[in-house]
């Protein structure tokens, strides 16, 4: 409390301005998922070199560079179409919405063909070791939430073409992005933990 | 969010509130979730039918909320509601117009008890670092005492070990030292004003007599190897030394005004006999 | 190793371990302090007075080895701190509300109202932040004496084995193997011979308790501990596993018998010694080798050398069985080999449904384990 | 006290239907009805209290089975396997399906009051937190009978704290585990919307004028709680997660067979226990904070630091977990490290406690039942964290750890500050959630004899400890001089028992025949009592303004206000 406010009326036109609900919610969901996301690369760090037995990750990990080059690019698409629909633009929207989906759409199928090649030709699966059981539960955790933002998005599209997503929503397309914004963020933490320092 | 967003249960004509609608999609969707989880310690029938649930649930939802939520008006029923308390009175303390306020009066400011501590600090070390020069010819003798025969873990160090130069007990010693003349001087900050004559006798001689017989009694127990070497006569001599220039330092702060017009028994918040007698004239 | 006038007590190979009163260089203000606190420890826990007498309480206030004593010395410094922190302040909250408690209940006056006062607020946190400084010095002094002591020659070796719901004990050095029972060597002040404990587990978590020589340790699968123990007396100490581990957690019990050094060495002996071979018990021995006992119990000289239950070598030597669930005699014997579960519901010895006349030959073999 | 005289109960939300219409039976049905799909935060705050009440019954009646099954050595009232069951079940039902949700239970009713709103930021998500947590609880008590049908019948019992890898397939066959974890999954998620909800009301809901320092203590410790909660709760959830991989698809994150730790999981377990140990002590604070004022008759001083304190509080209560392993062989330096950071909680615990008795000191105290639990609150919280201290000194925790002084420890916390501070705010709020006062006669019968329990049970369990006996065992030998006191302890337990069940009798019969309690029956200060008792589906008519942390003491006090002051 200001020393200038104590002792005088609130002026009535004063505005009395309180940070939007759905965005406050958002940052606290995400907050609690970094503590979610925090356990699990804290158990793969701890295990990392602690296998008993083969494959390591150096043997049969290849780094996803386009997977996560497209993953992160969404990021920036993503924005572009915040910024389209904050201004009315409902075409540059859709638009940039689609080629997020593209992206995210993408990395997935990256994911799925590095899990294909792990388990069919390496035969590493959650099983095997500590680092297939690290490994699969990290990066699996991480795609749930890839998948659950892109159905997330793909609504949104859907309803952005039939033309029932009117540029009055952006404000919760926009805790939507903070969302896959999120998303991407962590993205950079698995990939470093798992990708880099675990490899 | 938009406007209308801002404020989600606002009453667009008076008269009338609107609420958000009852709705039994999230009952539904959290048992079709228990439902999922279940599954595994049932059979797959009761995932399937949760998986289901979920998703009817979160179409109902969806519809629910988009494009606008579902609000239903709720009529408003005039009510006055009168605040009121038997008790109009307030009891004042008289010595101020004032009569809600903070303790004390005047008091040094806090930064003075950092500064008091910060030269009562630097001021101990010569006397201690004397001490180790006239006893043992090395000046990090009491550095290494207090550092690392005391805090850091040497086991069954010799006296010449402990009058030689130890990077870890000189660290060790530097913090200890410095955060506990911090806080000795913010608390002298804090409670010399408390005490409004003789801040020196009191905080210089008195504060530190008390303190070194604590210790004294105390010591053999939290460091026996520290207590074993200490010389007490040195140890009382800086901790006077601390307390006078410490006292002085505060002391000589100017006094800055806070709205708490009170005197040490009430601001305390220990003795009130003048809140009492006070309350009583109210009461009569 | 140093030799201490003053209370007779050593204490090897640390300087920092001593003992509350023990020391040469204060002994007029020591005892009396000493005296001041575990009067104040008393009064506060009139149970230890009352307990005095009878050995079998695993009473952590009654220690018998160097770490339960550095423990409850320090316990004694921390009841004394606490306690003079319990009497100012509940001293307060007490005075506070007879004084300011409402007279009349009909008042219409207020009190004064007062929102706080830096300076008070500001010396009721710096206070505390120094006695926490003190306790903390304190305490981290015991811990590194304690944890950090480094291993004299002369100690001797034990390695602990938890199972569900067992005490495994081996002597590598000595090649012996035995279970539920820790015999170990007194360890005088003038002559120590400590005993350092390394602690494994080989199913879940356990831990090892014997409250009147040391705090307790866990032993952890793919885990290594160590601790520490020098009881002073010969006796028996009593402990017990304290961490839950299973359906009977509560019947892991666990004795150490603390000898002299001949009974020691008698005990050693015979442990050394391969099982005796009575051939009136042959039938019993036959049972054993033929039912299911041997694939989990080892008994030295013959074809049984399993491992996942209790080394029964020299059985009788044991005055417990079933972990301290019940005494060793061979009537317990043999109603445990027929229903384990009578003594302990959930032990994982199985009940072998043997027949009476298996049964007494196999309880008649075993009570020859001496 | 108004004056207003009505002999039938008032309806509980304060819609305005008629309670002659309930008699018929598809009104009755409609009014259940109303109640499972309704979105009003104070009925789901009911439904939360409700619902902790009838399970603190439940973990009650559990906990009288331990006691009678210790009251002598050697007992056989209960196996071994029952007891365990029991134990399990007492501590997880009173965490999870007591603790938590009766303290989200007075967050839903009391924070959109206290800060002037007509609802939580999101209605619908606050139901479906509710329903989850209740659909958690169920499932969690459905393996007592669902285990028979559906393998192995059994609960839980591998302690609340299952440690790995007693909950490992090899170890713990049969599903009770899975239920114990699945069950927390599900009441997790519950707990997490509750905790979102919370944060996006007290930022995005403030009535006008209600600063965040303007913001009554209650509702600023559950912005801190609530916090806490989202970093607390979800470690839990993911080390579940954890366990069912292991226990459903064979992996190894806690397999010591396969290179896997065990004390991963007892470091995860203890990321989550401890601070939410914070997380239910908290909000006992939050009730304190209502009451010791009101009845005092005077404003809480050092607002400032009580706020900065809790703030503290949270922050260090993340960096202590390890205190709960310094018997599982860290280094002596780790050690060290655990014992400072926990005797640092000490202090801002400390300036709290001070705070309180410093806010009583020159009041005028009333002893009426809710200020009753709160300086019964004092004393036994006191007594708890000095305790508290004792245990964070390493060398006496390696004595002290997993015994009975540990378990006294804790119940002094949960019982003797947390549940004691419910029991106030029972008191104290029951009359706004129902119009009615509860019974001041009951109400001392109840304290009084609860105290007295309270004290013959965990006062004796402190020297059980000292004297060797460990938790969570089913029986113990007669030789270990731990009889008598065994014996004082159940008979306390006993007592307990009786005083719950006064209050149950108090707070069902006062709905019916208490006094009308009228609007402000207590004089208090914060929002809640300028509105109707019960208060309608909207709360507020009209959305209140504040300028001082205790609006009504500026209506009642024109002439004197707050905000002349306060800065």
């Amino acid at each position: 409390m200001s020393t200038a406010s104590r002792g005088m009326d609130l002026p009535a036109e004063q505005a009395w301005k309180l940070p939007s609900r759905g965005r406050v919610g958002m940052l606290s969901l995400i907050i609690g998922e970094s503590a979610l996301f925090t356990i699990f690369v804290v158990a793969y760090i701890f295990y990392i070199g602690k296998s008993l037995t083969g494959p390591t990750p150096a043997q049969v990990l290849e780094v996803p560079i386009l997977g996560t080059i497209c993953l992160l690019s969404s990021s920036f698409t993503i924005w572009r179409s915040e910024h389209a629909i904050e201004h009315g633009r409902m075409r540059a929207f859709a638009g940039w919405l689609a080629a997020t989906i593209l992206l995210g759409v993408i990395f997935m199928a990256g994911t799925a063909i590095e899990w294909h090649k792990l388990i069919v030709q390496d035969g590493l699966t959650i099983r095997t070791n500590l680092f297939g059981t690290t490994f699969y539960s990290l990066v699996g955790l991480h795609a749930t939430h890839v998948i659950l933002g892109l159905s997330m998005l793909s609504v949104v599209l859907v309803l952005a073409l039939l033309d029932r997503f009117p540029a009055s929503q952006s404000e919760r397309f926009a805790v939507i992005a903070l969302y896959w914004h999120f998303v991407d963020v962590v993205w950079v933490v698995v990939f470093t933990v798992v990708y880099v320092i675990g490899r | 969010m938009s406007s209308e967003e801002k404020n989600p249960h606002a009453s667009e004509n008076t008269g009338v509130v609107a609420l958000p609608a009852n709705t039994a999609w999230p009952v539904v969707l959290a048992f079709g979730a228990t439902l999922c989880f279940a599954s595994l310690v049932m059979n797959p029938g009761v995932g399937i039918a949760g998986i289901v649930l979920v998703v009817v649930a979160l179409v109902g939802w969806v519809r629910q909320i988009f494009p606008h939520e579902h609000h239903e008006d709720v009529p408003m029923v005039a009510h006055a509601t009168i605040v009121t308390t038997a008790r109009t009175e307030v009891g004042r303390i008289q010595l101020s117009e004032v009569q809600r306020s903070y303790l004390p009066i005047e008091s040094y400011p806090i930064a003075s008890g950092i500064k008091g501590g910060i030269a009562g600090g630097i001021a101990m070390i010569f006397p201690a670092v004397l001490f180790g020069w006239l006893t043992q010819h090395s000046i990090w003798y009491a550095v290494n005492l207090l550092g690392g025969a005391g805090a850091a873990y040497w086991t069954n160090p010799t006296t010449a070990y402990i009058a030689a130069f130890h990077w870890s007990g000189l660290w060790i010693a530097v913090v200890i030292h410095a955060v506990i003349c911090l806080l000795v001087g913010l608390l002298y900050g804090a409670l010399l004003p408390m005490w409004p004559r003789h801040p020196i006798l009191l905080g210089g001689i008195l504060a530190p007599v008390l303190w070194t017989g604590v210790l004294h009694s105390v010591l053999w127990f939290i460091n026996p190897a520290f207590a074993n070497r200490i010389a007490w006569g040195w140890f009382a001599a800086s901790q006077l030394f601390f307390g006078i220039v410490a006292g002085l330092v505060v002391a000589r702060t100017g006094k800055i005004q806070t709205r708490q017009p009170l005197p040490f028994a009430l601001r305390m918040g220990i003795e009130a006999k003048e809140l009492m007698s006070t309350e009583q004239e109210d009461e009569k | 190793m140093r030799k201490n006038e003053g209370g007779g007590s050593v204490v090897w190979g640390l300087s920092q371990v001593r003992q509350v009163g023990r020391s040469a260089v204060r002994p007029v203000v020591r005892p009396a302090f000493r005296a001041w606190l575990v009067l104040a420890a008393l009064s506060i826990f009139p149970g230890v007075a009352a307990a005095e007498s009878a050995s079998s309480i695993p009473n952590m206030m009654r220690p018998e080895a160097t770490p339960a004593h550095q423990i409850f010395s320090l316990t004694l410094f921390v009841l004394l701190i606490t306690g003079a922190i319990f009497a100012v302040v509940a001293g307060l909250l007490t005075v506070a509300i007879i004084r300011f408690r409402s007279r009349n209940s009909g008042t219409t006056i207020e009190p004064p109202q007062i929102y706080g006062s830096t300076q008070v607020e500001l010396a009721w946190t710096v206070v505390p932040v120094l006695i926490v400084a003190v306790l903390f010095l304190t305490t981290a002094r015991i811990i590194f004496a304690i944890q950090d002591a480094p291993k004299p020659k002369n100690a001797l070796d034990v390695t602990v084995v938890g199972h569900q719901f067992w005490w495994e004990f081996r002597y590598p050095a000595l090649g012996i193997v035995t279970a539920n029972e820790l015999h170990v060597p007194v360890s005088p002040v003038d002559h120590p011979q400590p005993t350092f404990l390394k602690l494994l587990s080989a199913d879940v978590i356990h831990s090892f308790w014997v409250p009147r020589l040391a705090g307790k340790t866990d032993l952890i699968p793919n885990h290594v501990n160590t601790m520490w123990i020098d009881p002073h007396k010969p006796g028996l100490y009593l402990g017990q596993c304290a961490q839950f581990c299973g359906a009977q957690h509560a019947m892991m019990l666990l004795r150490v018998y603390v000898d002299t050094p001949t009974e020691y060495a008698a005990w050693v002996r015979n442990q050394q010694k391969p099982a005796a071979q009575d051939p009136t018990v042959a039938a019993g021995r036959t049972v054993f080798e033929t039912q299911a006992c041997m694939n989990c119990h080892r008994i030295a000289g013959t074809a049984a050398t399993g491992t996942f239950g209790p080394d029964l070598t020299h059985l009788m030597s044991r005055s417990t069985i079933a972990s301290g669930a019940t005494t060793n005699t061979p009537e317990h014997l043999r109603e445990w080999i027929k229903d384990p579960a009578h003594y302990k519901d959930g032990a994982l010895m199985p009940a072998m449904q043997l027949s009476d006349q298996q049964l007494d030959q196999v309880t008649a073999y075993l009570a020859t384990l001496k | 006290m108004s004056n207003l005289q009505s002999d039938l109960p008032m309806p509980i939300h304060g819609t305005l239907e008629s309670d002659k219409a309930r008699r018929s039976s598809t009104a009755l049905l409609e009014w259940l009805q109303s109640w499972v799909v309704t979105v009003d935060h104070k009925r789901l705050g009911i439904l939360y209290i409700l619902y902790s009440i009838f399970f603190l019954l439940v973990a009650g009646a559990e906990a009288i089975f331990i006691r009678i099954q210790l009251a002598i050595p050697n007992n056989h009232f209960l196996t071994a396997e029952v007891y365990n069951r029991f134990f399990t079940m007492h501590g997880t039902t009173m965490v999870f399906l007591v603790g938590m949700p009766i303290l989200f239970g007075f967050a839903n009713y009391v924070v959109p009051l206290q800060i002037g709103a007509r609802d939580m930021a999101f209605p619908r998500l606050n139901a479906l937190s509710f329903w989850l947590t209740a659909f958690g609880g169920m499932l969690l008590y459905f393996s007592f009978l669902g285990g028979g049908l559906y393998g192995a019948g059994n609960a839980p019992d591998v302690g609340w704290f299952a440690y790995a890898p007693l909950t490992a397939r090899t170890f713990s066959p049969g599903n009770a585990t899975d239920y114990w974890a699945l069950a927390l999954i599900v009441s997790g998620f519950g707990t997490l919307g509750t905790a979102v909800n919370i944060i996006a009301t007290i930022f995005s809901m403030r009535c006008r004028g209600m600063t965040l320092m303007r913001m009554p203590l209650f509702t600023w410790l559950y912005l801190v709680v609530s916090g806490l909660t989202l970093v607390t709760i979800t470690p839990l959830t993911a080390a579940q997660f954890m366990l069912l991989i292991d226990r459903y698809l064979g992996g190894h994150f806690f397999d010591t067979q396969a290179g896997g730790s065990a004390l991963v999981w007892v470091h995860f377990f203890w990321i989550f226990g401890h601070p939410e140990v914070y997380v239910l002590v908290l909000p006992a604070f939050a009730i304190a904070n209502e009451i010791i004022p009101v009845f005092s008759r005077k404003a809480i001083f050092g607002y400032p630091a009580m706020v900065a304190a809790s703030v503290g509080i949270m922050f260090v209560s993340l960096g202590v977990w390890a205190h709960h392993m310094f018997t599982v062989g860290m280094t002596s330096v780790t050690n060290a490290f655990f014992v400072l950071s926990t005797m640092l909680v000490g202090i801002p615990t400390g300036i709290k406690i001070f705070n309180w008795i410093a806010t009583i000191w020159g009041g005028r105290v009333r002893f009426q039942t809710p200020m009753l639990f709160c300086l019964g609150f004092l004393y036994q919280f006191l007594i708890a964290g000095l305790t508290g201290i004792m245990l964070s000194v390493a060398p006496m925790d390696w004595q002290l750890h997993n015994s009975y002084f540990v378990i006294a420890h804790f119940h002094y916390v949960l019982v003797g500050a947390i549940v004691f501070c419910i029991f106030a705010g029972l008191y104290y709020w029951y009359p706004k959630a129902t119009g009615r006062m509860m019974s001041e006669r009951l109400g001392k019968w109840h304290f009084w004899l609860f105290v007295i329990g309270f004290h013959i049970t965990f006062d004796t369990m402190h020297f059980l400890g000292i004297l060797g006996m460990p938790r969570s065992i089913y029986t113990y030998q007669p030789d270990r001089g731990w009889n008598t006191l065994n014996m004082v302890v159940s008979i306390g337990g006993f007592i307990q028992g009786i005083a719950v069940l006064i209050f149950a009798y108090n707070f069902i019969v006062s709905y019916f025949r208490g006094d009308v309690a009228g609007d402000d029956p207590w004089d208090a200060w914060t929002l809640e009592w300028t509105t109707t008792s019960p208060p309608p589906v909207y709360n507020f008519g009209e959305e209140p303004e504040v300028r001082s942390r205790r609006p009504l003491w500026d209506l009642k006090h024109p002439h004197d206000t707050d905000w002349e002051y306060e800065g």
